[in-house]
């Protein structure tokens, strides 16, 4: 434990997640009458914004403390929720340097998409959406802040729940555009693919709070297992747990914790979700689908990062494998979007990947750090793109072009994004660490060497798909004719404070880059990368990797420079796509030959001949189809709907229902059988019995003989005919029938009681 | 002294199922009525013998033939006429026609 | 003065008040309809309110609420061994030491506050849903109150018994009477299927009876029916034991329902008038689920023991079985009555765990189960009446047709999905931290159930709430009433206070989840 | 003199009661009077068995000498008396009573328009004093002279209405299996004279003595044994049970319904009453033998009755099954009294088994009287009103008459055994008597057939309540239109229905004083 660390600002670090949440009731009920144009969107804006000061005065005051103070931070401020039995729950709020820098990036960006979304949703705006925008910040916050597993998978499910109904915004959708979902279908799709990773969250977290539950016996001496963080991290730390579970467990533990991350930050296999969640407005994919739910997950990782570390390294090795796959996977389907936002989708999906990668070799603060950078230029992609659909009024990149002229804000902050996300801002600091803390593992791990490799090469494709989408967009002449007009203030300005985040952020990493490099004491205050290690990790950072840098630098180039050949217009010609070729996504622009550099034309007849080619157009068509995942998944939950729950039905009409009544049926039939048993066979016997009696009594010779004569008579002749129509008789209503009952009741009784006087011997 | 009696006992009894065995194999309600006479009377025989044999004061059971043979009577009274009542609905009194309750 | 006769020590007693009230009323409520036609629901309404008033205040005297005088505090010394607090204990049968005796503890406490709640909810329900026949009624209404309250409220088997089938009657005609269009069918079928089973339960009580009389320094010889006394005998886990123990989980589990016994319950709620189904649903299952954790923790641990394996699978093949089904079903008044086989197979996993976590889990779902089922078939009842089809692929966009409605049923199917900060996550979470802890195998199939819940529920908010305008529904109109606007408020208020303040409840019921686990 | 006459009261006012009705009859004055006279006659002798209920017993015309000398006392040491007037004749007086006033309630509608009323309220109050005195009696020829005097009025009454064909079918057939029955029971108490004359003893008829002859088992002859199952069968059509129980369904449908209500509550009793003052109580030692008959009499007669009632289409012939299957559960407790009467109960004072079970029998005898009244009378107000008594008739009925719905609700429902009401309580006893005996099985298969009885029982409900009046029931034949749109409950069958339903469910919340003094009756019955 660190020395007793007095905070002003801290202690008010509740109010972060409280203040939006508050204002979402707020919105919902009088947003219809307060500001009622914008929907209500004053209120949100306040409530944000007032979270944003707070958290920047918390985490301003933290990261002073972390600077100069050197001291270790964290603070827990907590209150017991409720306690059951051993189960006790606390609820508050944990600062550290995890948890303020990553509040620090949400309350800015919601912050910004509030303002945006002021002018971006005037018309098709809602007090819901402000109150659903709001909740989510809340929800994103506590999660961010919340020192228990209990709490941060509240904050996790609540915001599941808001990117549901965001996803869904506009549900009443009557027609979609072809190959795009509807919001409805997709918002729930988005929700259950998710929840099949909560549940392994879900699992892991009580697997590990049942850990503690021997473990706290050990470390404490009595029973008080826990679900906070720093107890849980002390446990471990502590030693305690190595005699009792084995690190195989662990690693069980920290893969189901993993499975949670898959879902929420859409890592292979369980990222289909995330590029149907575009069908929600812009603002939300900004903000929720790529800047700051999607990185719960690795936030979640990182939070619990002690459990990875001391579980057997395939744990970690598994979440590098899982990374890298994500990251090539995406990046290469990225290639033949033709959306806008789907490109951005997949960009988003491919570089969690590379978060992931960062997690799985070792570098959680890297990870951390490039999840910082990727959410403020990736939130500065999105917007701009949303200032592009709604400047341009469609979402095909095919339909653009020209837009350089129209959109003087946006395509230079969208320039600044895409060459961020290229690996040319500060987005190069952050990836080409975690690549180089790739490379460093490969020492430890071999098979990291293919993550590695996936990384690199991802670089490269980053680089081309995203200068393939501005120069398509931007330059040229515009293809459709449609209206193009620039959007207001509303809008580029969070763009522009976005662009200059960004920036701003690349030159202070560059000049801490240098200060390292030079020794400079003053400039290496700046490096951030270095002290997120120190912070986060509690290590010394890593020294700057030249040949990795260099090698992502050429990587990076080479796929803009493919890019320029293939896609730049050149001019402002006139281009336009052959739609009638079956696949024409990705194909190249046609543009008149003359109006292009030789070594353009090369290229690109080039690469339409290997696209013509015959594997040239299965690669297309797998790229299209996202590696035919969604539709395989698509089959098994039709399979499971159509034919699994349907057998289920029928068992449940069919036998169950079945069953009881043929139960019922079966206790009639047996009432309609002991009526016949009573009336027919009985009858019968009691006439048997009858007929034997009268015989007995003429066998003694002291019978009247008329009587005799009848029943000898009548029992011979008449005795089989009357028996059939006896037994066809239901009851017969005949009332010698009824004493002869009573004569075989008699004797009965009269033998039993006979026997059980034991008068005659059994 | 039951076994003095016995014999007389056995009689009883044999008459007691001869009655019975002409109720149940009879059709017609009076001699259903007549058989259970005869069941009674069984009984009476009964009585006399034990009271003959057996009872210190010979009263009980002569007391109890009149009053069973005066029941015996009252109850046939009633009896014919119920058949008396049944003829005139049915213009018959073979018991075994009525069969219209039943189920 | 008054209050000392009607809630101290040796006064009537205020848990006679809550069982007594809404059975007396029935009758004058029934006058009072036939004089002035329309007053019977606002008569019955103040029954309901006032017995909800009154076991407010038993849960005030139970908890020693500082706002009341201390001489009406509840006695708590028996609590923590099992026991029951604001005792009754009136001799009824006395030749045979039969008592009329009630009593809480922290299992019956909650569902008694619920059961208060969920009647005014039900008849503040009714006020637009019923117009035939009123005061029978609610008269019909008032006598189910007392059967749900008296078997929470019994401490004596026989009064227990009495209760449990005092509902069927009421239960019985109001599906008959002022249900759908097979509403016969269905009615003789709930009756006769969970009267058969109370047959069934009735001879594991007898045998409890039997078996208690081999306790002759715990009865002071012969059998008892007491619950008092019946704690406290240790019961092994021989045959005869066993046995009973089988019974009467037969009669509990028809009542909870669970597969394959539950064919009843979907059924009945179809065809049963919503205020019907909102009981059904929010109380009756109660029940089951009462009398089950009842037995297994008070009496017949060691029984428990032994079957536990068995009440798990069949917890755990009715979550699951109950999703799987529920997602095909049509109707959306079937489709939550499934989700309800599927919920309540949460509180048999919960019991059969035998741990405070799962008992304490068990009894929030009861809870929480107990408020989110009533809204959810309010919502289905109230698309039904306003757009006469509660088909699901007949619905769609009620969202633009009927806002409140479609909002409220959003966030009602989320919290019954087990959406964290509501108050069906709870018990899940308590429930499976008991059952990771038990078997941890049967925790990870059963934690699939949740993603079935959720789907069923999410793939009918698609079909019924989202969608764009449907022509066929332009006659649909949302809530307009004060009663409903009050139902829909409240019960969704209630499931989000019950989900921030999960502690206002385990409190209630900490002496009865350390009992519990004391048993085993 | 006075205290005889004030212990003889009861019979005394119904035989003035039952004179007057014959005088007006026979001097043609005021003849609509007559039903009002037999209902207060009956009311004011039942009054006086509930003021005289002290738990005494008084042994009446027991020496020749003294004749009309009463003795009082609770540990008799010699055979004395004709009469014996304790609890256990105070409680079935009050069950025939009660039965009394009340089928002349629903009769006095039934017989508006007969000309002969007092010869049919004469005969009816003369069955009544048969079965009191039934009870009453210390002495076989006794009970055989009060069998008789029970039965023969009611072969009459079951006949009274001679110009329906189907009514005396039914009362030949009551007849005729009745007087075979009555050859049974005379022929076994010559039997038993038999054994008890050869003692020697004075009074070889009374009951002290015959207890006496037959409590030592070594001397057993296969004639004890004879002798008490020609008793048994005797008694044993009047209870119904099966296998002697054929005619009652005939004979319950046949007759004129207010009969049939005094068969299935009163004339039943009669039987039960027999038994047990003859056989359970008396012949104690011999409890091993009878007790097992009883228990198989007792499963075989729930199960029969429950069974095939399930499959009747006739509300009559039904309810008649349900008799059946209530004489056995009636039967259980017999033979739980058989098992081991003398065991204690443990945690209960002055309770035995044997105690204990007889009064659950009472208990249930009285219950099965009020539910079968009321539900006897609901049949005849409908028969009136619809015109049919057939089960399906009933579809519907609620939208006729709700009260008299009800009313049959609540008799049905008590007749399954739903709590509160009088039905489960006393089926709750009889279940317990058999598990105070150890009989375990016999309870299972009690409540197994409970639970069996259910399905008949809810269909009558259903189609009352549930269903509406089907429409081939109004083009119909079997239906009288135009009396059902006319028809107006009378108020003496509204009384008897609204009476009933307050007893039963009065008994079913609050039975613990109805049982004390079945207990009473039990405890004074097993003394004397």
């Amino acid at each position: 434990m660190a020395e007793e660390v007095i905070l002003i600002f801290g202690n008010f670090a509740i109010l972060i997640p409280i203040i939006p949440i508050v204002a979402s009731f707020i919105v919902l009920f009088i947003g219809k009458y307060y500001d009622k144009k914008a929907h209500g969107n004053l209120i949100a804006l306040i409530a944000t914004g007032g979270s944003l000061i707070l958290t920047l005065l918390v985490s301003g005051e933290i990261i002073f403390r972390l600077l100069f103070d050197h001291a270790h931070i964290e603070e827990k401020i907590v209150t017991t929720w409720f306690q059951v039995g051993d189960v006790k729950v606390e609820i508050g709020v944990l600062l550290d340097p995890l948890s303020v820098i990553v509040s620090l990036m949400v309350a800015l960006i919601a912050f910004l998409v509030v303002v945006y979304s002021r002018s971006y949703m005037s018309h098709e705006g809602s007090p819901r959406y402000y109150a659903e925008i709001n909740m989510f910040a809340a929800a994103m916050l506590t999660l961010c802040l919340s020192p228990n597993f209990i709490q941060l998978f509240i904050g996790w499910e609540l915001m599941g729940v808001c990117s549901y109904l965001l996803i869904g915004y506009f549900y009443e959708k009557e027609v979609v555009p072809e190959g795009q979902p509807h919001p409805a279908s997709a918002a729930k799709k988005a929700f259950l693919t998710t929840k099949i990773g909560d549940i392994f969250l879900f699992a892991g977290i009580i697997l590990l709070y049942l850990v503690t539950v021997a473990a706290s016996q050990r470390y404490h001496g009595i029973y008080h297992p826990s679900f906070d963080f720093i107890e849980i991290r002390h446990m471990i730390e502590a030693g305690v747990i190595p005699g009792i579970f084995d690190p195989g467990l662990f690693a069980f533990i920290a893969l189901l914790i993993f499975g949670g991350a898959v879902g929420k930050s859409a890592q292979f296999p369980l990222h289909v979700w995330l590029p149907d969640a575009m069908a929600g407005p812009t603002t939300v994919s900004c903000l929720i689908h790529s800047a700051t739910m999607v990185k719960a997950g690795i936030f979640l990782i990182a939070r619990s990062y002690f459990v990875f570390e001391f579980a057997d390294s395939n744990a970690l090795l598994i979440v590098a494998l899982i990374g890298g796959i994500t990251a090539i996977m995406a990046g290469s389907i990225a290639l033949v979007q033709t959306d806008i936002k789907g490109i951005l989708a997949f960009s988003t999906i491919s570089q969690l990947g590379y978060m992931t990668i960062g997690l799985g070799v070792g570098g959680m603060a890297v990870a951390i750090f490039h999840v910082i950078n990727h959410g403020i230029f990736k939130a500065l992609l999105f917007l701009s793109a949303g200032s592009v659909i709604h400047g341009s009024g469609t979402q095909d990149i095919r339909e653009m072009g020209g837009l350089k002229s129209h959109m003087p804000d946006t395509w230079k902050v969208m320039a600044i994004g895409s060459l961020s996300l290229a690996g040319f801002g500060n987005g190069f600091f952050s990836k080409d660490a975690i690549i180089s803390h790739a490379r460093n593992h490969i020492v430890h791990e071999p098979l990291i060497a293919l993550v590695w490799l996936s990384a690199l090469i991802t670089a490269f494709l980053t680089a081309f798909y995203i200068s393939r989408m501005w120069f398509l967009v931007f330059p040229g002449e515009n293809r459709s004719g449609h209206d193009i007009h620039e959007s207001d203030g509303w809008m580029t300005k969070p763009l522009w404070i976005l662009a200059i985040v960004s920036l701003v952020l690349a030159g202070i990493y560059s000049v801490g880059l240098i200060g390292s490099t030079f020794k400079i004491e003053l400039f290496s205050l700046f490096n951030i990368e270095h002290h997120m290690v120190e912070w986060l990790e509690g290590g010394i950072g890593p020294v700057f990797d030249f040949e990795t840098g260099s090698t992502s630098i050429f990587v990076t180039t080479i796929g803009i420079a493919l890019a320029y050949l293939i896609y730049y217009p050149r001019a402002k010609a006139q281009i336009t796509f052959p739609k009638d070729e079956p696949s024409f996504k990705i194909d190249v622009p046609e543009a008149p030959s003359d109006r292009i550099t030789n070594i353009q034309l090369k290229v690109r007849s080039f690469v339409r001949g290997v696209k013509a080619s015959a594997p040239g157009r299965g690669v297309q068509l797998i790229l299209e189809n996202g590696y035919y995942i969604d539709t395989l998944y698509l089959k098994l939950v039709h399979l499971f709907y159509e034919y699994y729950c349907e057998a289920m039905n029928w068992i449940e009409k069919n036998v169950f229902d079945r069953a009881v009544r043929l139960t019922g049926r079966i206790g009639f039939a047996l009432c309609g059988f002991s009526k016949w048993w009573d009336d027919t066979v009985i009858d019968g016997l009691v006439r048997l019995t009858g007929r034997a009696s009268v015989a007995l009594c003429s066998l003694a010779k002291a019978t009247d003989e008329r009587i005799i004569d009848q029943g000898l008579i009548r029992g011979s002749a008449k005795g089989v005919m009357k028996t059939g129509r006896y037994m066809s008789h239901v009851q017969t209503g005949v009332v010698e029938n009824y004493a002869l009952y009573s004569l075989l009741g008699a004797i009965a009784i009269i033998i039993i009681g006979l026997l059980m006087a034991g008068v005659f011997p059994l | 002294m039951i076994a003095d009696a016995s014999i007389f006992v056995g009689i009883a009894l044999l008459l007691f199922f001869i009655g019975l065995a002409g109720f149940i194999k009879s059709k017609s309600a009076i001699r259903m009525l007549i058989a259970v006479e005869l069941m009674l009377n069984s009984a009476n025989i009964n009585f006399a013998i034990f009271a003959l044999y057996n009872d210190v004061g010979f009263v009980t059971g002569q007391i109890a033939v009149i009053i069973s043979i005066a029941l015996a009577a009252a109850e046939a009274a009633v009896g014919l006429g119920i058949i008396l009542s049944v003829y005139r609905n049915h213009g018959t009194v073979e018991a075994t026609d009525f069969q219209s309750l039943k189920g | 003065m008054i209050t000392q006769i009607l809630f101290g020590e040796n006064g009537i007693g205020v848990l006679t008040l809550i069982f007594l009230l809404p059975i007396l009323a029935a009758l004058p409520t029934w006058f009072i309809g036939r004089v002035r036609e329309g007053f019977a629901r606002y008569f019955a309404l103040l029954m309901s309110v006032i017995t909800f008033g009154l076991a407010i205040l038993a849960w005030m005297m139970y908890e020693n609420h500082s706002l009341l005088d201390s001489s009406m505090h509840a006695n708590r010394d028996a609590l923590a061994s099992g026991g029951w607090t604001l005792v009754v204990n009136i001799p009824w049968i006395e030749s045979i030491g039969m008592n009329f005796s009630l009593g809480v503890d922290g299992l019956s406490m909650p569902l008694v506050l619920l059961s208060g709640f969920i009647f005014c909810i039900a008849i503040l329900a009714s006020f637009k849903d019923i117009h035939e026949r009123e005061p029978a009624y609610y008269a019909m209404i008032l006598l189910l109150e007392t059967g749900v309250l008296g078997t929470f409220l019994a401490t004596d088997f026989v009064i227990f018994y009495v209760a449990w089938e005092l509902v069927l009657v009421p239960m019985f005609f109001l599906i008959g009477i002022w249900g759908g269009p097979r509403r016969e069918y269905a009615a003789i079928y709930f009756f006769i299927y969970t009267h058969v089973a109370s047959m069934v339960m009735l001879l594991g009580i007898i045998g409890i009876w039997l078996k208690s009389a081999d306790y002759p320094e715990v009865t002071g010889g012969g059998g008892t029916f007491s619950f008092d006394l019946l704690r406290q005998i240790d019961f092994g886990a021989e045959t005869f034991v066993l046995l009973i123990f089988l019974a009467l989980l037969f009669g509990f589990i028809v009542k909870v329902p669970s597969v394959p016994f539950h064919t009843w319950l979907p059924l009945a709620h179809v065809e049963a008038p919503t205020p019907g189904s909102m009981i059904l649903a929010g109380l009756l299952l109660k029940m089951g689920g009462y009398g089950l954790m009842r037995m297994s923790g008070w009496f017949l641990p060691h029984a428990l023991t032994e079957f536990a394996w068995l009440v798990a699978v069949i917890g755990i093949v009715s979550l699951l079985y109950g999703a799987w089904v529920a997602l095909r079903q049509v109707d959306m008044k079937s489709l939550v009555a499934y989700s309800s086989v599927g919920h309540m197979g949460i509180v048999l996993l919960g019991v059969a765990a035998q741990t405070e976590e799962g008992f304490a889990g068990a009894q929030f779902m009861q809870i929480a189960h107990g408020i989110i089922s009533p809204l959810l078939f309010f919502i289905a009842g109230t698309i039904g009446h306003s757009a006469h089809t509660r088909d699901i692929p007949k619905l769609r966009g009620i969202a633009k047709h009927m806002p409140i409605t479609a909002a409220v049923l959003v966030f009602a199917s989320f919290a019954s999905a087990g959406l964290p900060g509501l108050a069906g996550f709870w018990s899940e979470l308590l429930v499976f931290i008991a059952l990771f802890e038990w078997v941890p195998v049967l925790a990870f199939i059963a934690i699939f159930g949740i993603i079935f819940t959720a789907a069923y529920y999410l793939w009918m908010l698609q079909r019924t709430v989202f969608g764009d305008k449907n022509p066929e529904l332009s006659h649909a109109h949302d809530v307009s009433h004060w009663s409903q606007y009050s139902v829909l408020g409240l019960l969704s208020l209630f499931t989000l206070i019950l989900g921030l303040f999960p502690a206002l409840l385990l409190d209630m019921m900490t002496e009865a989840t350390a009992f519990f686990e004391s048993q085993f | 003199m006075s205290n005889i006459a004030i212990i003889l009261l009861p019979f005394l006012i119904l035989i003035g009661t039952m004179i007057i009705c014959l005088l007006l009859e026979a001097f043609n004055i005021a003849r609509r009077f007559t039903p009002p006279i037999t209902i207060i006659g009956g009311f004011l002798s039942l009054y006086s068995v509930i003021l005289s209920v002290n738990g005494d017993i008084s042994y009446l015309f027991g020496n020749p000498v003294d004749f009309l000398d009463v003795q009082t006392t609770h540990t008799h040491t010699h055979p004395s008396g004709l009469f014996i007037i304790d609890d256990f004749f105070r409680f079935f007086a009050i069950i025939f009573l009660i039965v009394l006033v009340f089928v002349a309630i629903s009769s006095s509608d039934y017989m508006k328009t007969d000309y002969n009323l007092g010869v049919y309220y004469s005969l009816l109050i003369l069955a009544t004093i048969g079965m009191m005195v039934l009870v009453a009696a210390n002495d076989l020829l006794l009970i055989f002279v009060a069998w008789e005097l029970g039965s023969l009025p009611v072969y009459s009454l079951a006949a009274y209405q001679k110009s329906r064909a189907e009514t005396s079918e039914s009362a030949l057939k009551f007849f005729l299996i009745g007087a075979m029955s009555s050859a049974f029971i005379l022929f076994g108490i010559s039997l038993i004279y038999g054994i008890t004359s050869s003692t020697g003893s004075l009074t070889p008829t009374s009951l002290e003595t015959v207890i006496a002859s037959f409590a030592d088992l070594s001397s057993y002859s296969p004639l004890h044994v004879l002798a008490l199952m020609f008793l048994f069968v005797g008694f044993g059509y009047k209870m119904a049970a099966v296998p002697f129980h054929a005619w009652a369904v005939d004979v319950y449908q046949g007759t004129p319904t207010a009969i049939t209500t005094f068969l299935a509550a009163g004339s039943k009793a009669m039987g039960f009453a027999a038994i047990m003052r003859i056989v359970v109580v008396g012949l104690t030692d011999l409890g091993e033998i009878w007790g097992m008959i009883f228990a198989i009499l007792a499963v075989l007669t729930m199960t029969l009755g429950n069974l095939v009632a399930l499959v009747q289409t006739n509300i009559k012939r039904m309810l008649a099954y349900s008799s059946i299957a209530h004489a056995g559960y009636i039967l259980i407790a017999l033979a739980a009294a058989a098992n081991e009467p003398a065991a204690a109960i443990t945690g209960l004072i002055d309770i035995t088994v044997g105690s204990f079970s007889i009064a659950a029998a009472e208990f249930h005898i009285l219950t099965h009287a009020v539910m079968k009244i009321v539900a006897f009378t609901v049949v005849i107000v409908v028969s009136f009103s619809v015109g049919s008594e057939e089960i399906n008739d009933y579809a519907g009925l609620r939208k006729r008459h709700p009260w008299i719905v009800f009313a049959m609700t609540i008799a049905l429902l008590s007749l399954m055994g739903v709590p509160p009401l009088a039905g489960f309580i006393s089926k709750l006893f009889i279940f317990f008597s058999a598990l105070y005996a150890d009989l375990i099985w016999l309870a299972i298969i009690g409540v197994i057939n409970s639970a069996i009885s259910v399905f008949y029982y809810i269909r009558v409900i259903k189609l009352m309540i549930l269903d509406p009046p089907a429409e081939e029931l109004i083009e119909s034949h079997t239906v009288n239109v135009e009396s059902m749109k006319t028809y107006r409950i009378p108020m003496s069958y509204a009384m008897a229905i609204g009476i009933g339903v307050i007893l039963i469910i009065l008994i079913g919340v609050i039975p613990g004083a109805i049982f004390d003094f079945a207990v009473d009756a039990a405890n004074n019955f097993i003394q004397s």
